[in-house]
């Protein structure tokens, strides 16, 4: 392997946290929604190089899951979006507080 | 186990027939008479069997009847019941008491079939932690029927009736959980030992406790028990609870639950554990006669006639643990006996507080008054039974208390000593309540309404509650013969299980 | 005979108890009234028909066992020897007198029969603690006398100081029965049975310690049943009952079972010398306490109840230095000249409809019968010469100035203080009850024939009740010393010179008071009110003393263990521990802002949290 | 993929073919009370494919177990899935769902619990996982009139999205480890000896944190209540029974294949499982919507389920199994009755609907009240036994602290649960008629409190059941 795990790993990890950390810090839904979308992709990445390092296709077959799970994911999301955004004009993720305590 | 052959499982009866009619009246809600017969029909034939059996087992020791059943295999819990004479008195107290907890209720109005329904329901829960001797099955009955007062109370009670419920409902709860792990552990500790994992009571006392968990163990026990007699610091839920139930409550948890609490020391917490509970003893006989007098003490401050009542059992409760702790012959039989006494006296104080109420609607002392002139037969029952609840000799709770007072002397002469003076605190408050409520001028509530003196359904309760009290105060050798073997077996650490018995 | 047959005594008036009790209100009044009554002549009849069953060595019947536990067995078991045996024909007859008096006293309350029942029941557990050859046995007589008591007390409920007079009477009675219950423990746990014979045998073996705090311990029940020194304060408003009650309950009978007792039991009490002692004082103290009282009261029955009290005061005093003989002889001769006393009065109530003996005057020349037959149980009461309470005070006097010590002779110059004060008070009473002119503002009702005629036989026993025990000194052969035998106590040792001397010492005391009290209150005197007066009429003030020191106390208590104990203490832990569980919850609700970033936030502590453990289980 | 195979997955293809099917009648043929109740046909034949049909494989291509444990658990989440359904007929009539595709969810929700529950393969976790989620996605903003159910499918689908993230990311972290996904192996791969490998352990920190996400665990929990507030109630009544018990029960699956010394997560598990069982109790304390006490609820027994799962073992897996089906049994009973007293005024949420309704519908409040008594661990009750058995193991292992933890906390709960029982029943009687339910809903309610009481008394055969799916 031209590139050593660890530093997959190193790379994957940050861009992982880099997508949680936009998913914290962001409040428009769709940039929330971006940030999932980078957190899978960072998994992604570290399947493909795990699946290089133990010289298997499960990892890389698992990707494939991932992405059509993600796709699915994606488009209910859209459709959340879309239909918050109808009902209320707002994407702003906190101003959806109706219910507490 | 090698028993004689089951003829007929007459316990299971006992519980399983309340228990369908209980069920078969909530069924029926919209028939009240009918499930008014029926529950008057099944505690008329509960009660027909334990007197039965209490003819028939004449005194005899040993189990009367028994019942031995696999129940949850996997766990190895067993439906074992087992009648002795202890249990029998007990039995018998509560077939009785029942009878007259459906009489007392029989014009009822809201939501009577439920009303019934409950009653039955904690007939079959009172018998069954009466009769279990395996330990899972006890808790389970130990349980069960807190449900149904915790309704009687909160349906049918008083102003603070919520509160009460619930309050009894937690602090019962309270204690009893703790008691439940304690179970496990000693569950699992007989089985690592033995390799024979069961909760049956006889195998449990054969555990071998690491120094370390004793104490802890017959902590949770005794905390569970001490909460249900109720032991003063842990009393303040039976007060409220007392005061707020309707007058078939009242009766049940002063005649009947409290009983669990001191039958489960004496049927499971001390057997389980002799020497922990040899030595904590004298604990439980400070904590005893620290109640019979701060109890006496705040009865005789309380305003609400029930109230004063409720305080008059956890005083008297305390001279049944002081009996306990005494650990004599003596003490022990005064102690049994004293729980029979003190379910009849008290609960007929709290079927006459209800007959007053009803016709009252007042329970206050400062409103009532002055009854004699108006209700006579009444009123003298009431005197009666007070008398008999501050242990005047010739009635029924003397013979417990000076036998309780005998043993606890002969142990530790202070204990007698001081419980003796508990006496005068009991004529304080019961002379309270009864100048209170049928002597002086008749003003207030007593002379607003118009009096009728009890009718006959009324003298149907009470009539055999008299005949009980003066029977017991006058000729109690009828209820200390059957106790007499069970308590000497018990007090010398004989496995009662080894004994056969089994009734014709 | 069989003695089984003596069972009859006391089962006759329970039996009349019972019917009353259960069917007295549906029965003819004359027929509720000739059970009672018949219930307890029968009984006095029984008893002398019985009478040859008695032996010094005592009959025994058993009737059942009653309680039997472990070593415990009390049989219902009596015993009739001399001295219960002359007790119990005291109790009998003193009580068909009474009943008979009683249902002309009763004869316009529509509640007759509670109080028939009551009385019976009373004489029943009378003779319960007579003849009962167990302490238990007694002890449920001892109860039994002291609820009714109770119950008659307070007889008419709808005043309020009538119930709260019998409360205060059972309760300060019970608080003596509580010692009494004590030494009743402690002499099973001794010798492990209660009867009293097979006590007494055992006393010997008791160290003296024990004797002594048993002693003081049956002294104290006793000082309560008979409102002795300090237990003595009910007795006073025990006189609100009715007055057929008064004389038999609170003067012939139950005040006496005190001094029954401690001769029931004297074989041990007599062993401790210093309890001998300490009952001698009480005895004389009482005494002297109670005549003081007397001198001030204005209630004709209060200064009886006073008087009552000092008598029984003698009678302790009497079992203190050891002369029981003397202790019954004044006893059986007080129960007829008090009872007598308080019939009179309770006649004299009757005429005037007042109670108050300032108002009361003239009733020698409206009543002759009366006021003579009330004269012979003053007379008796004052000691004069040759009446019944001439001779039994004269015993005890003797037996005490016998006793030869400078103790001794302290009590003795009480007692004959005392016996002045006696003669002083019963004279007042005579005088402003019956000489001068009536002074009356009551109703008065007629005095029916039963109440009247009821007095001449007492007074004639009480005149001549000294019979009974007539010294040797006075040519007589102590008839009832004799009878008593071993039950009279130790022996007097005393000259007759002796006995002589202090006779007409006691009829020199007898003159005294006799002639004061004429100078002071032959001729109506104005009330005078003075400081000194409203003490002794307050009886030294030991009510508000008591209230003081323990009633007030007590409720005071009771209320803060109510309100701090239960209400604060244990609820307020609890309901504090549920406030802050709440408080808590309410936090953690608040935390739960519904906004979606705290959510994510709470991700990502958990995550830092778990991340953080792992880092720290890898770096260690 | 072979033919047996196929034969093994059987019941979910039932589901999953059925769930197909009536997304394709429900387009043209909209009679919702039909389709609901060929749902409800098709859940049973699921349920009853699974029961009495023994596949002739034990493990599907390497992903889905197909053995006893996984069949037990395809027949509890189909006739969960059954019940849910039943519970929705007049509810969904009333609201004006889409019958065919409701029906459709629900069923492919129990698809992807069954598939979840017999994940032999962390790929067939994430699969089955997400299969349910994404459906749950849907069914909790299900009510389009409602914006309180698009605030919670809001905030579901954002949490869970990731959720997924982590789950993914702890998969991917473990396979590195481990180079497999297959069951046991993967967990054995990622230890070396007592301890983890840190990525391996890294890998299981995140899966943590997803599975305390999807069973309601302090911290993860938040969502929880207002998801439960905002879904309709028998979405609720499955997201709270199925989702949880199905995570559990690949949980166990999971643990299984760690060595039996798990020193470095089970201090993790300990503080999740304590932390659970407190902070859920005191947040219910104040709660004035019975959903949300029942969310709260379920943190504090998701809590005690925690103790079962540490203590592990034979018993410790019995406890956990017996203990979902009561549960099971007693929270969808709780949110049916929800469900059935919903009318067009909309649900009956906060305590005040609830006061003094008792005696106008005893059946539905006495069952409510038997559920919640259930919930609360009283005899005779299968909650009992659930949590005898749960408190059993903990004992077993040694965990008496987090017993007597859990003990506390059942004492603390007993208020808030009576607190229901009060309103209904010991108030004064009120004059609302909330709906009177239909004879679906009975029946369902009927079933459940036939099982919360059925398995209070006579546990033994379940239990001998239970014991049977791990020798």
């Amino acid at each position: 392997m031209i590139v050593p795990m660890s530093h997959i790993l190193a790379f994957s990890g940050a861009m992982f946290f880099m997508g949680f950390a936009c998913v914290l810090a962001q409040r428009n839904l769709i940039m929330i929604l971006i940030g999932v979308e980078v957190m899978l992709n960072a998994v992604g990445l570290t399947l493909v190089g795990a699946s290089a390092l133990w010289g298997q296709v499960d990892g890389q077959i698992f990707v494939i899951f991932l992405m059509a799970m993600t796709s699915a994911e994606v488009s209910i999301s859209l459709a959340m979006v879309v239909y918050l955004h109808r009902r209320s004009k707002t994407l702003e993720a906190d101003a959806f507080s109706g219910m507490k305590g | 186990m090698n028993l004689e052959p089951i003829t007929f499982p007459w316990l299971t009866l006992l519980i399983v027939l309340p228990l369908l009619a209980a069920a078969l009246s909530l069924v029926l809600r919209k028939h009240p008479v009918f499930s008014r017969w029926l529950a008057l029909g099944i505690t008329l034939a509960v009660l027909a069997i334990t007197i039965g059996i209490f003819i028939v087992a004449d005194g005899r020791g040993g189990w009367l009847l028994y019942e031995d059943y696999p129940w949850i295999a996997s766990f190895g819990i067993r439906y074992t019941l087992g009648l002795d004479g202890i249990s029998l008195l007990l039995v018998l107290l509560t077939a009785f008491t029942q009878v007259l907890a459906i009489l007392i209720s029989w014009h009822r109005k809201y939501q009577m079939a439920v009303f019934y329904s409950m009653l039955l329901f904690m007939e079959a829960g009172i018998m069954g932690v009466f009769l279990s001797l395996d330990l899972f099955l006890f808790y389970l009955f130990w349980e069960v029927m807190l449900i149904p007062m915790f309704f009687l109370i909160g349906v049918w009670g008083h102003e603070r009736r919520v509160y009460a419920a619930v309050k009894f409902f937690i602090f019962t709860m309270a204690g009893s959980l703790l008691m439940l792990l304690a179970i496990i552990a000693l569950y699992l500790l007989h089985g690592q030992q033995t390799g024979d994992y069961s909760f049956a009571l006889a195998a449990l006392k054969n555990t071998s406790i690491p120094p370390a968990l004793e104490p802890w163990l017959y902590a949770a026990f005794v905390l569970a028990f001490a909460v249900k007699v109720p032991l003063v610091p842990l009393h303040t839920w039976l007060p409220d609870a007392h005061t707020e139930a309707p007058t078939a409550g009242s009766l049940d948890l002063a005649g009947l639950l409290l009983k669990t609490g001191l039958y489960g020391l004496i049927r499971i917490a001390f057997p389980l554990f002799p020497e922990m509970a040899a030595a904590s003893l004298p604990l439980l006989a400070a904590f005893a006669l620290f109640g019979i007098f701060y109890a006496a003490w705040i009865a005789y401050a309380q305003i609400d006639a029930k109230r004063l009542i409720a305080y008059s059992s956890v005083a008297h409760v305390g001279f049944m643990v002081l009996g306990l702790c005494a650990w004599n012959v003596t003490a022990m039989e005064g102690s049994i006996l004293l729980m029979f006494s003190h379910g009849i006296t008290t609960g007929a104080l709290f079927l006459m507080m209800g007959m007053i109420h009803h016709r009252t609607e007042s329970r206050e002392i400062g409103r009532l008054g002055g009854i004699w002139g108006k209700a006579p037969v009444l009123s003298a029952f009431f005197l009666f039974f007070a008398l008999a609840s501050l242990g005047l000799p010739g009635l029924n709770n003397f013979v417990g208390e000076i036998l309780i007072l005998l043993g606890a002397f002969h142990a530790n002469p202070l204990w007698g000593a001081l419980a003796m003076g508990g006496v005068v605190f009991a004529a304080a408050y019961m002379l309270r309540l009864v100048q209170g409520v049928i002597w002086g001028p008749s003003e207030g509530r007593t002379e607003e309404i118009t009096w009728t003196d009890l009718h006959p359904r009324e003298l149907l309760i009470l009539a055999p509650l008299a005949v009980l009290v003066l029977w017991i105060g006058l000729y109690p050798e009828t209820f200390l013969a059957p106790i007499r073997e069970p308590v000497r077996n018990l007090l010398e650490g004989a496995s009662l299980v080894a004994m056969k018995g089994g009734l014709p | 005979m069989n003695p089984n047959l003596l069972f009859i005594i006391p089962l006759l008036p329970l039996a009349a108890a019972v019917v009353n009790a259960v069917a007295g209100q549906f029965l003819p009044r004359r027929l509720s009234e000739g059970i009672a009554v018949g219930a307890v002549g029968f009984s006095t009849i029984a008893t002398l028909l019985l009478w040859p069953l008695v032996d010094a060595e005592g009959v025994r019947a058993e009737l059942y066992t009653w309680i039997a536990s472990g070593d415990l067995r009390i049989p219902v078991e009596i015993v009739f020897d001399p001295l219960s045996a002359s007790m119990t024909l005291m109790v009998v007859f003193v009580s068909t007198l009474i009943h008979l008096y009683a249902v002309g006293y009763m004869r316009e309350e529509r509640d007759y029969a509670r109080f028939f029942a009551l009385l019976n029941l009373f004489v029943f557990a009378m003779l319960t603690i007579v003849l009962a050859d167990n302490l238990l046995l007694l002890f449920l007589g001892w109860e039994g006398v002291g609820f009714c008591s109770y119950a008659l007390i307070g007889y008419w409920y709808r005043e309020k100081k009538n119930a709260d007079a019998g409360r205060k009477a059972f309760l300060v009675t019970r608080t003596g029965d509580v010692f009494l219950g004590i030494a009743l423990l402690w002499l099973f746990s001794l010798t492990g049975t209660l009867s009293i014979t097979g006590i007494n045998q055992a006393a010997f073996d008791f160290g003296s310690g024990t004797l002594l705090l048993l002693t003081l311990l049956l002294l104290a029940g006793a000082c309560g049943k008979s409102a002795q020194l300090p237990l003595m304060t009910w007795l006073p408003d025990a006189m609100a009952g009715p007055t057929p009650v008064s004389a038999l309950i609170h003067a012939a009978t139950m005040v006496t079972a005190g001094v029954y007792l401690l001769a029931r039991l004297f074989p041990l009490v007599s062993l401790s010398s210093t309890g001998m002692a300490v009952i001698a004082a009480i005895g004389a103290a009482s005494a002297l306490y109670a005549a003081s009282c007397a001198v001030a009261q204005r209630e004709i029955k209060k200064v009886l109840a006073y008087s009552t009290m000092s008598q029984v005061g003698f009678m302790f005093l009497a079992i203190g230095v050891g002369a029981v003989g003397a202790a019954m002889f004044h006893l059986f001769t007080h129960a007829f000249f008090k009872a007598l006393l308080f019939m009179g009065a309770g006649c004299a109530i009757h005429l005037t409809g007042e109670n108050d003996i300032f108002r009361m005057g003239g009733l020698g020349r409206r009543a002759p019968l009366v006021f003579w037959t009330f004269l012979a149980g003053a007379l008796c009461l004052a000691g004069a010469p040759l009446t019944s309470g001439f001779f039994s005070k004269d015993a005890i006097l003797l037996a005490t100035f016998a006793g030869g010590g400078v103790f001794q002779r302290i009590l003795w110059g009480v007692a004959a203080a005392t016996a002045l004060l006696t003669v002083f008070y019963t004279f007042r009473l005579v005088y402003l009850v019956f000489a001068g002119s009536p002074r009356a503002a009551g109703e008065a009702h007629r005095l029916p024939g039963v109440m009247r005629w009821t007095l001449p036989p007492l007074a004639v026993l009480a005149l001549a009740g000294g019979l009974l025990n007539l010294p040797v000194a006075w040519g007589g052969s102590g008839v009832l010393n004799s009878f008593l035998g071993r039950f009279a106590g130790r022996e007097i040792h005393a000259s007759h010179a002796l006995e002589w001397g202090l006779a007409g010492l006691a009829t020199l005391l007898f003159v005294l008071g006799w002639l004061l009290a004429r100078l002071r209150y032959r001729p109506f005197p104005e009330e005078r009110i003075s400081p000194a007066r409203d003490f002794l009429l307050r009886g030294w003030e030991a009510d508000r003393l008591v209230s003081a020191v323990i009633v007030r106390p007590f409720t005071s208590l009771a209320r803060i263990l109510w309100q701090r104990g239960d209400r604060k203490g244990i609820d307020g832990f609890l309901e504090g521990t549920g406030h802050l569980l709440m408080a808590m919850g309410e936090g953690l609700r608040r935390a739960t802002t519904g906004r979606l970033h705290s959510y994510l936030g709470g991700f990502a502590w958990g995550l830092i949290a778990l991340l953080g453990w792992m880092l720290l289980r890898y770096a260690f | 993929m072979t033919g047996d195979d196929l034969a093994a997955l059987l019941p979910i293809l039932v589901l999953a073919l059925g769930s197909v099917g009536l997304l394709l009648i429900g387009a043209w043929f909209p009679r919702r009370r039909t389709l609901i109740l060929t749902g409800v046909g098709i859940a049973v034949a699921a349920a009853a494919a699974a029961a009495f049909y023994t596949p002739p494989v034990e493990e599907i291509s390497g992903l889905y177990g197909s053995g006893l444990y996984a069949r037990f658990f395809t027949v509890l989440w189909s006739l969960v899935a059954a019940l849910v359904l039943l519970l929705s007929v007049r509810y969904a009539v009333e609201l004006g769902f889409a019958g065919g595709e409701y029906t459709a969810l629900v069923l492919f929700g129990a698809a992807g619990m069954s598939l979840l529950s017999a994940s032999t393969s962390l790929v067939g976790f994430f699969l089955g996982l997400e299969a349910f989620t994404l459906v749950f996605y849907i069914l909790i903003a299900f009510h389009k009139g409602d914006p309180l159910g698009a605030e919670a499918g809001l905030k579901y689908l954002v949490l869970g999205a990731v959720a997924t993230g982590f789950m993914a990311f702890g998969i991917a972290l473990i396979y590195t480890a481990s180079g497999t996904f297959h069951l046991p192996e993967a967990m054995e791969g990622i230890t070396a000896g007592a301890r983890f490998r840190p990525i391996g352990l890294l890998g299981w920190g995140m899966l943590l944190v997803v599975i305390g996400f999807k069973v309601s665990l302090v911290p993860f929990h938040l969502w929880t209540p207002d998801v439960y507030q905002g879904a309709p109630a028998p979405v609720a009544g499955l997201l709270s029974t199925g989702s949880k018990g199905a995570v559990f029960a690949a949980l166990v699956t999971l643990l299984a294949g760690l060595p039996a010394d798990r020193s470095d997560l089970i201090p993790i598990l300990w503080v999740l499982s304590a932390i659970s069982m407190v902070v859920g109790t005191l947040s219910a304390l104040r709660q004035d919507n019975v959903k949300r006490m029942l969310a709260y609820s379920s943190v504090v027994h998701m809590g005690y389920v925690m103790i079962a799962l540490l203590s592990g073992g034979a018993s410790g897996g019995r406890a956990i199994v017996f203990y979902l089906v009561a549960y099971a049994a007693a929270n969808l009973g709780a949110f049916g009755v929800i469900a059935s007293l919903t009318g067009a005024g909309g649900e009956p949420q906060t305590y005040d609907d609830f006061q003094g309704i008792g005696w106008r519908n005893p059946f539905r409040c006495a069952a409510l009240a038997i559920f919640l008594l259930s919930l609360a661990g009283i005899p005779p009750t299968a909650g009992f036994i659930g949590k005898f058995g749960i408190f059993y193991a903990a004992m077993e292992s040694g965990y008496g602290v987090l017993a007597i933890l859990g003990i506390l906390a059942s004492l603390i709960s007993l208020y808030y649960y009576l607190r229901v029982v009060v309103l209904m029943f010991m108030t004064f009687e009120c004059e609302v008629d909330h709906a009177r339910g239909g004879i679906s809903e009975h029946s369902a309610l009927t079933i459940c409190l036939g099982a919360v009481v059925i398995l209070g008394i006579l546990p033994g055969p379940l239990l001998d059941l239970i014991a049977a799916l791990f020798s």
